[in-house]
């Protein structure tokens, strides 16, 4: 099938944002997930390490009507296509398993970049920089970014085997050093990656750490960060159904800078949030309450 | 060139489209990616007295070509709204259909009130007023599930809202008998109908064994419910036709993907037509469908829009 | 092996798939695609007294994930039916539903009549009331909208039919209550209720802007409802943990196409679960999803379906 | 996108029916049709002329269900590959745009044979065979089978327009003579079929009328057939949803042996049927009407 794809394509001046059909130029396995370059003009060069898109997936007749959302492993501005987006695809339902699927030369509809970057340091201090699974994706690029900025920086992976690290390699280019850490032992050291965190925080001094992977990760990440006194940038993954802010589907309680908590977007006010802001007390077993302090929220027991 | 232009209860528009309530916030993200001034109409979030912090999570389950939520009404309450999205709207030349909602009919008064009264009353197409909100004196029944609760939330949101202001009662496809309730409302001095809110649906999580949403139900939407939706406006619209209910404008609203979809509701007997969960998809969706019914009626050879408005009833184009 | 076996008021089924009532026709041609005689039970097109031309041309448009029909109960009538397809179901070993219909509630009561005094009443497993039959005596509303006009079916025909046949009430989604309609026919006797029927919806053909159905309204089904059949199953299912509605098993209907879909239904509710629509789509698929059913428990490392009927009001699998 | 396809297969002892999952090892331009060769075990073997397949589009997370049938334009029983079969595919709505958009390897799952084939003389008689638009697909099988059989074959190929005309070339090889009409006179003679039907009857003593395409001609050659005291079997095209006979979406009323008029199911009863059997009077505008003396009918004026 080559879908008909009659829809839209934006790019309006300012905006920052842009919705292109974006062409798949290569697609390659990389561990269990699939490393997917897009011709996508206009995102590559307004995106920055953090951020994300959201591809459609098929057409007007896809069953499927919800973006997917997927962080920029990399972008190239330049390049014999054109700009070009490369995401990372981890099969999880029938969306990912099409986009995994795809030949090169399909189109998806895709729109980026999206949400917030990870902040980027002024000074050149150290940092840790940690994955799990497949969301280690943004961080090679984050690392780069931080190096030219004169910042030591440390890559911890981890995943439960072996086959969901994802850029072992890449870590060793783009870092000054890579930690890696699996469930089973199959690579690395056994355990997760908090076991080696302390450490690796006190032996470089690292004064922030960025994350990205599964909300129990962030958490710890965050913990070991506020043990030492530093700040921890996560990257959260909520379920989100448009990708830009349209839908108040991917909210999550977030405290803002006087202390009030509020049911936040995150995908525009995220994914990227301070640690210490989020509400961590409130996901609970797969779901994510309401704080009762919350604005707005239902008196307690009117629930 | 296809005059699209239609009169809204005594409101022109240059376009019958417009985005859903909840389907594309206040404007500014949509903004990014198409002119919403080039809307017929741009309707926002329903906003009830006081901030809502809405639903736990998951609050959205996606489902064969549709989806469910349950955001429960995420708002930061009238007067921030009227302050920050509304004051915006009206700076950029918007035209807005401000939805309304409150869990007694004197909130749905007062929201509507203070709307009105700002001073940004002069972007305010209409007052689209979501009855589809549980009743919290009556058991937290819907208000658009009885006759008489909506009688009453439009009686009292009637005595606020200015003339030139029309009042759009957004109805419920959950009920029996739809003509009922429309023929309540628009005696209760509704200027017009919002066809139709979100069914009420249920997912499962396959795994987990339990509702996939927190809120366990949530408002079904999307392309699935169409037919349901081209049916409670075909039924309204034949009982304006035969009577039975006092004839007022409809405006259409459900499962809106495409030209060929809006044209639909319109031959139904919709006058406008309102884009929702596919703006998730394609948030160009709402400006791009307006063009492809323009090019639609072209092909079909009519030039005003108008004169497809209902046309099904009377056997078609010949 | 995972025990698929259920209970259903009383006839023990060996699984709990079934087809859905005018999905499968009477059984022949099914019977080319798959052995019949495999299924929980076989669910026959609901005949009424006399035979039945059904509805004009054209009867069915597809719409997204999902269709809609305008049938009109097209059949042979119940004595032909009873002769040829009943006497065949019987012939060849199969469980069988028989679904009936009427414009009476004394119609529904003879044909009843009929089936059960058949000399192959031994293949009937249950009667199936298809009770979404416009009521000639209430203005053609349909019987299902209305609590007094189904508790009336139901008592007639449970005056018919022997015990040890449970009976079936089968009920339709476009009500604004439906557990109000699941308490009156299960207090009129009903042992069992199918949930749901179609929903009603309107198609309009995009170039001759009339209705696509000859006979303008059709029933919807097919994924597209699946949402609503899980939360009528819900919420009935609810009613009766509740102690609103006696409680008495519930056949799930409505967008089943895979086993993680009829696991959803289970889970919400659902005794045994039919596939209507995805046989169009894949004849094969009321036993397909019983195979994909068993898989998917054992995965969860269920051993027997009986175990997550209705897990999901309980928190779901832990 | 390469779907899943977990839809069932069948093959059950003594159904003369299949359900595979075919494969597409050809698909090519035929004018403004597409010309489709399937590899579909079964039904090649199985299947006689003016029967019909029904596709599935897409996989479970298409959101058409309902499958669409296409007349079997030849079979190969045999073969580098097993059995094929080949469909013509015009341009329609979504799921025709699909189907002809298919790669080569692509699986479309198939149900077939379908239908009551063609029935064919006892006689080496002459037989006069129409085909209207891509309506003329299976004539050219049915003409072989024919001749084979001794009798006289002309093929009449009729299409609004000259790219519209299906098997002009391989109408001459099956056939005793061709005679081509197009209502714009871009190829053939000027008119329509059954402008030129009167005079083919009379001059090849033609015993029986063969026909397939839109219902408007088929009733032409009906009364053409009928005019000259000989029989047409057409092969109707009305909307179906699942082709086997269990919707009933397919009836059109039609007089059994005892002239008793009935909705009859064209999927099985089907999709030949002899034209003086055919109410023709109940099609008026696109719609198909019930009539009043039909078995079951309601009451006039009750509907
Ligand atoms: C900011 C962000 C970045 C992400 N980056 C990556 C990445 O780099 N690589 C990768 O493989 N995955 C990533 N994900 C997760 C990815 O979006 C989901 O796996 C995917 O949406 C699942 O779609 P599906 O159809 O396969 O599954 P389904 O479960 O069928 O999806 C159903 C619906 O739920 C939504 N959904 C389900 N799970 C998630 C989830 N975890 N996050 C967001 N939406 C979800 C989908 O958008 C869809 O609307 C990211 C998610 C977010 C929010
Ligand atoms: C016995 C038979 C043989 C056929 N042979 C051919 C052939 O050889 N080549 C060819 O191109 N077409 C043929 N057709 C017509 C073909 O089936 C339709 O063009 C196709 O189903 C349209 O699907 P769509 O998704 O493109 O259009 P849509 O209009 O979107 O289809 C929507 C629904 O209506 C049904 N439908 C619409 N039009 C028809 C129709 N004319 N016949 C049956 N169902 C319809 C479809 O099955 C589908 O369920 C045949 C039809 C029948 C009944
Ligand atoms: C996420 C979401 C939020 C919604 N919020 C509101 C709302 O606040 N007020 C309202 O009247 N309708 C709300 N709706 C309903 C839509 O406005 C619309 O009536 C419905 O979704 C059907 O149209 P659609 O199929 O085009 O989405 C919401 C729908 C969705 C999907
Ligand atoms: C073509 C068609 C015919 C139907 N005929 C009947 C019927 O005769 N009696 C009945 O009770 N339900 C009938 N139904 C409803 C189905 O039995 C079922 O309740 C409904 O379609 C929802 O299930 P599904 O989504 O699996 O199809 C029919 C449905 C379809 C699509
Ligand atoms: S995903 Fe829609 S608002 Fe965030
Ligand atoms: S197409 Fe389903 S019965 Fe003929």
């Amino acid at each position: 099938m080559t879908p008909s794809h009659p829809l839209g394509t934006a790019a309006r001046e300012g905006a920052r944002v842009v919705q292109v059909d974006a062409e798949v130029i290569r697609s390659a396995p990389a561990g269990i997930y699939q490393h997917l370059t897009l011709v996508a003009p206009g995102i590559a060069e307004l995106a920055r390490p953090g951020q994300f898109v959201a591809a459609a997936i098929g057409d007007e007749h896809s069953s499927m009507l919800l973006r997917r959302s997927f962080s920029i492993h990399r972008v190239s501005p330049q390049g014999a296509y054109g700009g070009t987006v490369e995401i990372v695809v981890a099969a999880h339902g029938p969306g990912t398993e099409q986009l995994l699927a795809l030949p090169t030369g399909a189109r998806v509809n895709l729109i980026g970049p999206l949400g917030r970057p990870f902040p980027v340091p002024q000074e050149p201090v150290a940092c840790v920089l940690v994955g799990g699974g497949y969301g280690s994706a943004p961080l090679f690029w984050l690392a780069d970014v931080l190096r030219e900025r004169g910042c030591h920086v440390e890559i911890v992976l981890g995943a439960a085997s072996r086959d969901r690290l994802f850029g072992v390699l890449e870590g060793r280019r783009s870092a000054d050093g890579v930690t890696i850490t699996t469930d089973d032992g199959s690579e690395g050291s056994k355990g997760w990656v908090s076991d080696v965190l302390p450490e690796l925080i006190t032996r470089t001094g690292a004064s922030v750490i960025y994350g990205c992977g599964p909300m129990g990760m962030l958490r710890s990440l965050h913990e070991a960060a506020q043990e030492h006194g530093i700040v921890a940038q996560v990257a959260v993954e909520e379920a989100m159904a448009c990708g830009i802010g349209i839908c108040m589907t991917c909210v999550m309680p977030v405290r803002d800078a006087t202390g009030t908590t509020k049911m936040v977007r995150s995908c525009v006010e995220g994914p990227v949030f301070r640690g210490d802001r989020v509400r961590w007390d409130a996901f609970v077993d797969g779901r994510c309450l309401v704080p009762d302090d919350a604005l707005g929220a239902p008196e307690a027991g009117a629930r | 060139m296809v005059d699209l232009s239609v009169d809204l209860a005594g409101v022109p528009l240059p376009s019958p489209m417009m985005t859903a309530s909840g389907c594309a916030a206040n404007g500014r993200e949509m903004h990014r990616f198409i002119d919403i001034t080039e809307l017929g109409a741009f309707v926002t979030k329903s906003v009830k007295a006081a901030p809502v912090s809405g639903r736990p999570t998951p609050r959205m389950a996606e489902t064969d070509s549709g989806m469910l939520n349950s955001i429960g009404l995420q708002g930061p309450g009238v007067a921030a709204f009227v302050e920050e999205d509304l004051a915006w709207l009206h700076s950029i030349g918007a035209r807005v259909v401000v939805s309304i909602a409150g869990g007694t009919a004197s909130e749905f008064a007062a929201v509507a009130r203070r709307v009105v009264r700002s001073p940004y009353a002069s972007a305010v197409a209409a007052i689209e007023v979501n009855i589809s909100c549980p009743n919290v004196a009556n058991r937290g029944l819907v208000f658009a599930c009885e006759p008489s609760g909506s009688h009453k939330v439009i009686t009292l949101v009637r005595e606020e809202v200015p003339r030139g202001i029309p009042i759009l009662a957004k109805l419920s496809p959950d009920v029996t008998d739809i003509t009922e309730i429309a023929a309540a409302v628009v005696k209760a001095g509704a200027h017009g109908l919002t066809m139709i809110n979100t069914l009420l649906g249920v997912a499962i999580d396959p795994v987990r064994l339990r509702p996939h949403l927190a809120a366990t139900t949530g408002g079904l939407s999307g392309p699935a419910v169409r037919p349901v939706a081209v049916r409670a406006i075909w039924q309204v619209s034949a009982a304006m036709r035969e009577g039975r209910v006092p004839a007022v404008p409809i405006v259409g609203a459900g499962g809106v993907r495409t030209g060929a979809d809006a044209l639909e509701l319109l031959a139904a007997g919709a006058t406008a037509v309102q884009v929702g969960t596919a703006a998730f998809n394609d948030p160009t969706a709402p400006l791009r469908v307006g063009r492809e019914l323009a090019d639609a009626l072209d092909a079909l050879g009519v030039d005003r829009l108008a004169d497809v408005v209902g046309i099904a009833h009377e056997g078609g184009l010949r």
